[in-house]
């Protein structure tokens, strides 16, 4: 365990170190699925009052390790020490009473439950004979919200069914966070993949006193800025194996990636403008239930970014656009005419495509192959007398998944046997297959390791130059900024401002989404 | 599965403001519930202008006694099917119970105790090895109930014969149960009354019951914050045995004799038909024991009333078919949630 | 209120005067038998100015109870019943003399003090209107042994196909009353017991089962508890490529048998009993009638006719065929 | 039957040298498959054992037609099973048809193709019917169906008065449809053949298939991939309707005259059963058409045996539901997946 310190954002009180062997450890940790060897000999410290990172490219073996950490899994061969002591993980149940933690990647809500419910699922506040404790519930959720820093954006009265992505992260925070014995190990996996700054912020002040409480932080990210700006120490696997610890002081970005990919690689991106005056979509006024009014143009080379917070209405206005929720009024043309409102299937057609924000909800096929994922909005090409042409579909398919990298045996494999960052992978090929007039992307990056990332800027940049029209929506602003020619700012479902690449930073497009009361001053321009 | 990631739109400010207040009551009553309310009302009211007696006090208990049979099962089917299961077996299991309560209650020399109880205890051993079946077989509910509906019955009728058996209203209790009244209110809708609050206040005044909530809505994240998802499925089917138990020795207390399939083959369509009526997503995780009882109590008097209308059983099948249909539609509309892909 | 305090002996209904209303409750009443008998009761109702409402009542012994309870709430005269199971007699008949309202039976018997009409004291048993399940199945089987002996088959080279839903109970009355008429008149031709459920393709796919399993038969006789059953194991085994010559069917009903004859091929249905449900629902109201108008004590039992019939005599004695 | 579908097991070693073509042979076998195929092998031999004529050519024949109106639903219920949705009123539908078409060749003075086409335009109105209640209606398509379980049969009661109609072996199609062989098998075995077949190709080579998968496995997903999921619902009820309406043709065909219920009431638990235990998942977006006539044809395999071995009908009832369980837990066994939460 290094004890050099370095030089962070986040001044850190020298609180008391707990005892050295305090956490948890993980011992030749080894975990097969069938044919792929997710984790192998993973020997591992998770030490009590630090932060170590875990790093890795899409499916790397990230959050199986965690999975096992948790028993979610039960390992194939090795063990989880906590203490030094070996503990038998047989169920999430063992975990919990251990004190051991997770959020886990893909944020698990129960739909029909109020929010509160949603929290403390499992281990509710109770009364004798078990009755229900309604007050008490109320108290400790407002509690809860309040010192977690998330009553400005979680309303405890929602169901689960009601909640975005983001608010369905934040549940999953509170659940590892409240309730039951003590954490003493909490894994994040990926917590910030739908969150923007603001609760990212919250966020990491809570991993900061966790930290300080002596609780072993284990988290997974793909962002390497959140790395160096909370982590001490940094595990990357490759192929399931680990292959190396670096402290977080010392070690470069450079090093890691090379660690991570084998190999070195540019993360810098830079993109070329290849912007026309052809104005492919033109969006005059659309509203809908939550976004009012959006003007908005889109030209042919062009890639727009819409940045916004939490529910700022960016995802309502790329579902209104893909003919997925009805339009109140206002009119949206593409190449001129008309675009058919209410029906997906005349959209696509018609030359749009959307890749969702939430793939396994909104995407994903999860028990189909990989091949049957991304084929599934091109099979109009891929058919002779609606017979599909299987030879091209495979070839399509195999196309793209090299593109992409996705890490699987075969295309013909489950998607739901893949890491999440691969399924992620699989729904942009999708898209990308399908070669729209106008490519709308929600959270394209959502769980995309580096040099993934990378290559989804490159194939972006190639499309823009084939006079493709795209509308990025994205939660991380620096791959907003690198992107976009020019980003539109949305606040409460309306448009807040408009930055060209040369006016766009990140404290503009902050001041523009967090602008207080434009709702309030002009109460009666919407329709 | 489209609730879950399209919100509902909010109408208009107030509901906005006043979350808490307003989301509750209609939430207690249930927009669900209200279109219910409102057929019955319909039914009640078409059905008493055309014949005097419909709404008689007697009528009423009439309808409500013939319901009382369907209203148990069918209030147990409403836990299983919110837990995300579904017993398809329940009719099954009640005939089952039918007989032993008869054939313990001959055999003890006409102890009506003693048939109750081998009755509840058979009912309980039944649920625990379809709960078993289930979840360390990992058979899907519906195929394991499915074959149970089979099973069971093939039990009844082995225990029995095929012939229905013994003759209980010699005896005291289980004439009180059958005929008896209290408060003017016969026994036997009584019992439902108390089933079904026990399990109301057990859905949704216990953690028991939210857990049930979690375990249907959820099952991955009901695991993963700890709760025994096995122990609750297995409780929850036991429940269903001694509960269609209990049905079952209200079928012998009403009949006289233990029958094994005569009034209790085809309960289980009933019963999922008032449970999905009543607001049960058959995906699990939704439902309420109000809303399945108005469903009962709906269909009671729909069926009562056709009957007294001399209205014949062809015309009856699709009276019923259609106000199925009917009162879904209407339900929809007014729920006013965005269509997309299949309803659940 | 236990439940116990009810009127005992015998009911004492009073004459009405004004509409007479009846409620007729049918087991299993989608049955071809059963629609005849009410279309009869419904004829025979306006004919005499009466009200009648017929129910059916499936093969739900507690729908029995309820539908008897809701026909009092709805103040009708009298009830006339065919039990899906006599075992849920006695509260039937506990119920109606509650109520003080008249009670027949048609079709089944129904005991007052027990579930088992066979045990049953005399005095106990509710009046009927109908044919004896008995004396069906013995015609039946007289009808088969005549054929039998008719064709000069012997038994070692014959089996008896006896089909039935096993869990109906006169239906077990009818083929045990076939058995031992069949028996009383050729001895020792093994009958082999065939599990339906009571409609055609059911006994068809179990006969042809049996029929298979069974190889070195050469002749068989077939009946059941119903035309259904005799028509769908006769289809078996005409299928299974045994002639109409070796076949003796006899059924139960007539009205499958009839369309078999309608075509004027041979066949391997060689009779069947006619039931008229007409009759039987006629016969049923006019009795009840009787005894709420005129005060006219129901008899004990009234039987209406059977006739067997065959591919000759079917149309002379009244069977319609739709 | 099977054979039509069902590519035979290949040698071992002989899959392991072409790993491609063996896994894909495997996958097209199915894992669900290889545990139907090992429970259909071992009552085939028990039954062969027990009887010297239960595997004779005859004798599948027998079990081939006794399960064809039943493997008819079977099939088109996996299509709507895998589309995500359920349809509980194929019985019903059968019965209207089965009575249409002996009424309409009736009176059109006994013109086979009259009787046949007016069955089948009205199973497809009933389709239709059925899918615009769910898409429109915004119905779950269990309470649909079960809606259209009870109207169907009532309509089909009402057309025909509940009485068998007509009488149809007086004419030459229907006796060759009911009795008929077509190269020594019989013609209805060959219509099942023909329907599995077609529905096989549809859904695995056909974009259309590929389509249904994808609106039972995630229906926002495939309403967001451009897939018009409404109709897509609609076509797929229109089918069921359509293959009901065969199915109750076969039923006169077979009985001789147009039956109301018997002989369809009932049909869609058994149609379900087939479905689930040949791999279809309740939840939509899985399940294949062989495995579907496997469940179809170890059912019939084991009925036709008990009834050989002159088993009564309750001792049946039992052993059919174990048999169910055994043939799924053995099948879940195999599969080995990681028991989480409830089993799908
Ligand atoms: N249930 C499963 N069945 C089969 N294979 C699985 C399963 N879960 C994970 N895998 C495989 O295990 C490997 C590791 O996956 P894991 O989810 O741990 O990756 P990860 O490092 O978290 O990736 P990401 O950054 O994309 O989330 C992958 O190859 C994945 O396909
Ligand atoms: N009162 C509310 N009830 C339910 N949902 C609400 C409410 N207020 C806001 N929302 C959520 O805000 C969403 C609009 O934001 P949208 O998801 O389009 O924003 P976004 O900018 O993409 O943010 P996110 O990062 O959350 O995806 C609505 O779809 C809705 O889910
Ligand atoms: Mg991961
Ligand atoms: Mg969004």
């Amino acid at each position: 365990m290094s004890r050099a310190r370095r030089a962070t954002p986040h001044s850190r009180p020298p609180a008391g170190r707990p005892d050295p062997g305090a956490g948890a450890r993980v011992e030749g940790l080894t975990k097969r699925f069938g044919a792929v060897q997710a984790l192998s000999d993973v020997t591992l410290d998770l030490p009590g009052g630090r932060v170590t990172a875990l790093m890795g490219e899409n499916g790397a073996g990230k959050s199986t390790l965690l999975k096992i950490l948790t028993g979610d899994h039960r390992p194939t061969g090795g063990r989880v020490l906590l203490d030094g002591r070996p503990v038998d993980l047989r169920s999430p149940a063992d975990a919990r009473a251990a004190g051991i933690r997770i959020i886990p990647q893909e944020p698990e809500i129960v739909p029909h439950v109020p929010v509160a419910e949603n929290v403390y699922v499992g281990s509710l506040p109770r009364r004798a004979g078990r009755r229900l404790d309604r007050a008490e519930l109320r108290r400790r959720i407002v509690a809860d919200l309040d010192r977690l820093g998330f009553a400005d954006v979680l309303e405890p009265d929602l169901l689960g069914s009601q909640l975005t992505a983001a608010q369905r992260q934040l549940v999953e925070i509170m659940r590892a966070l409240t309730g039951g014995s003590a954490a003493r190990v909490i894994a994040f996996d990926e917590p910030t993949s739908s969150l923007s700054e603001h609760e990212v912020d919250a966020l990491f002040a809570l991993i900061g006193r966790l930290r300080e409480q002596g609780v072993a932080v284990v988290y997974v990210s793909h962002r390497m800025q959140e790395i160096f700006r909370l982590a001490d120490r940094i595990a990357v696997l490759r192929d399931g194996a680990l292959v190396g610890v670096r402290d977080a002081g010392t070690t470069t970005e450079h090093e890691l990636v090379r660690l991570m990919v084998g190999r070195d690689l540019s993360t810098v991106f830079v993109r070329r403008p290849v912007v026309t005056d052809r104005v492919v979509l033109d969006v005059r006024g659309l509203t809908t239930d939550r976004v009012r009014g959006i003007d908005l143009r889109v030209h042919a080379g062009e890639v727009v970014g819409l940045a916004g917070l939490i529910g700022a209405g960016r995802s309502e206005l790329a579902l209104a656009l893909a003919g997925d929720l009805p339009v109140r009024s206002g009119s949206v043309t593409l190449d001129g005419k008309p675009l058919p409102s209410g029906r997906p299937g005349a959209v696509i057609r018609a030359g749009l495509g959307l890749a969702p924000e939430e793939r396994k909800a909104q995407a994903l096929f999860l028990h189909r192959t990989v091949r049957d994922n991304i084929s599934v909005a091109v099979l109009e090409r891929l058919r002779r007398f609606r017979f599909v042409r299987r030879a091209a579909e495979r070839d399509l398919a195999q196309e793209y998944t090299d593109r992409l990298r996705v890490r699987t045996p075969s295309v013909e494999h489950e998607v739901r046997k893949l890491s999440g960052g691969n399924q992620q992978k699989v729904v942009l090929a999708r898209w990308l297959a399908r070669r729209p007039k106008v490519l709308i992307l929600d959270e394209p990056t959502r769980g995309i390791d580096v040099g993934a990332k990378a290559e989804i800027y490159r194939i972006v940049a190639d499309l823009a130059e084939q006079g493709v029209a795209l509308l990025v929506i994205s939660s991380e602003l620096p791959e907003l900024l690198g992107l976009a020619d020019r980003i539109v700012v949305l606040q409460n479902g309306r448009t807040t401002g408009e930055l060209s690449r040369a006016e766009a930073t990140e404290e503009a497009v902050l001041a523009l989404a967090m602008a207080e009361d434009i709702s309030t001053s002009d109460p009666g321009a919407s329709s | 599965m489209t609730t879950a990631t399209t919100p509902p739109a909010v109408p208009d400010d107030e509901a906005r403001r006043r979350p808490a207040a307003g989301t509750a009551l209609l939430s207690a009553v249930g927009g669900q519930n209200l279109s219910l309310i409102g057929a019955l009302a319909a039914v009640l009211t078409v059905f008493g202008l055309l014949n005097d007696h419909y709404l008689s006090l007697t009528n009423m208990q009439v309808i409500a006694e013939a319901a009382t049979i369907t209203g148990l099962l069918a209030v147990v089917q409403t836990v299983v099917i919110i837990c995300g299961g579904l017993d398809i077996s329940v009719g099954s299991q009640a005939g089952v119970a039918s007989v032993v309560s008869a054939m313990a209650f001959t055999s003890t020399g006409s102890n009506a105790f003693a048939g109750m109880a081998a009755a509840v205890a058979v009912g309980l051993l039944v649920g625990v090895l379809n709960g078993a079946v289930i979840v360390y077989g990992r058979v899907n509910p519906t195929i394991a109930t499915l074959a149970g509906l089979a099973a069971y019955k093939g039990l009844a009728q082995l225990l029995s014969d095929g012939r229905a058996q013994g003759y209980v209203l010699n005896d005291a209790v289980f004439v009180f149960l059958g005929r008896g009244r209290i408060a003017g209110l016969p026994v036997m809708v009584w019992i439902l009354v108390a089933v079904a609050l026990a399990v109301h206040v057990l859905l949704t005044r216990t953690d028991i019951g939210r857990n049930i909530y979690a375990v249907g809505g959820n099952d991955t994240a009901a695991r993963l914050a700890g709760i025994d998802i096995n122990k609750y499925l297995v409780s929850v089917y036991a429940l269903i045995g001694a509960v269609a138990a209990v049905a079952g020795i209200l079928l012998t207390a009403r009949t006289g004799s233990g029958q094994p399939t005569s009034g209790s083959e085809g309960l289980e369509l009933k019963a999922i038909t008032a449970a999905a009526l009543g607001g049960c997503a058959l995906k699990g995780g939704k439902g309420t024991v109000g809303g399945t009882l108005l469903a009962v109590a709906l269909l009671g008097a729909l069926e009562n009333g056709l009957t007294g209308q001399g209205i014949n059983s062809f015309w009856q099948n699709v009276a019923q078919g259609a106000l199925l249909v009917v009162a879904v539609v209407v339900q929809q509309r007014r729920t006013g949630e965005r269509a997309v892909g299949l309803p659940a | 209120s236990t439940g116990q305090e009810s009127v005992s002996g015998a009911p004492s209904v009073a004459p009405v005067d004004g509409r007479i209303s009846i409620t007729y409750l049918q087991k299993q009443g989608d049955q071809e038998y059963f629609v005849g008998e009410a279309a009869g009761a419904k004829s025979k109702a306006a004919e005499l100015g009466v009200d009648l409402k017929v129910v059916n009542l499936g093969n739900d012994a507690n729908k029995t109870v309820s539908e008897v309870q809701s026909a009092i709430a709805r103040k009708t005269n009298g009830v006339i019943v065919v039990v899906p199971d006599p075992a849920v007699g006695p509260q039937v008949v506990q119920t109606a003399r509650d109520a003080r309202i008249a009670l027949l039976t048609s079709d089944d018997q129904v005991c007052a003090t027990g579930p088992d009409p066979a045990k049953c004291a005399k005095s106990d048993l509710v009046p009927r209107i109908g044919f004896s399940g008995a004396q069906m199945g013995g015609e039946v089987g007289r009808r088969a042994a005549d054929e039998y002996r008719k064709a000069g088959w012997n038994a070692a080279d014959t089996r008896i196909v006896s089909a039935w839903k096993q869990d109906v109970t006169v239906c077990g009355d009818r083929v045990r009353a076939a058995k031992e008429a069949f028996d009383a008149v050729v001895p020792g031709v093994r009958v082999i017991d065939v599990a339906t459920d009571n409609t055609p393709t059911g006994a068809q796919d179990k006969v042809a089962a049996t029929v298979t399993a069974n190889p070195g038969v050469k002749h068989w006789v077939v009946w059941g508890c119903n035309d259904e059953n005799v028509q769908g194991g006769v289809t078996a085994l005409q299928n299974a490529g045994v002639g109409p010559e070796d076949i003796d069917g006899v059924g139960l009903g007539a009205y499958l048998a009839c369309k078999d004859w309608s075509g004027g091929r041979p066949s391997g249905m060689k009779a069947a009993l006619f039931i008229n449900g007409r009759d039987v629902g006629a016969l049923a109201v006019q009795t009840m009638y009787d005894r709420l108008k005129n005060n006219k004590e129901m008899p004990a039992e009234a039987f209406a006719s059977t006739t067997m019939v065959d591919a000759a005599t079917w149309k002379s004695a009244g069977v319609t065929c739709n």
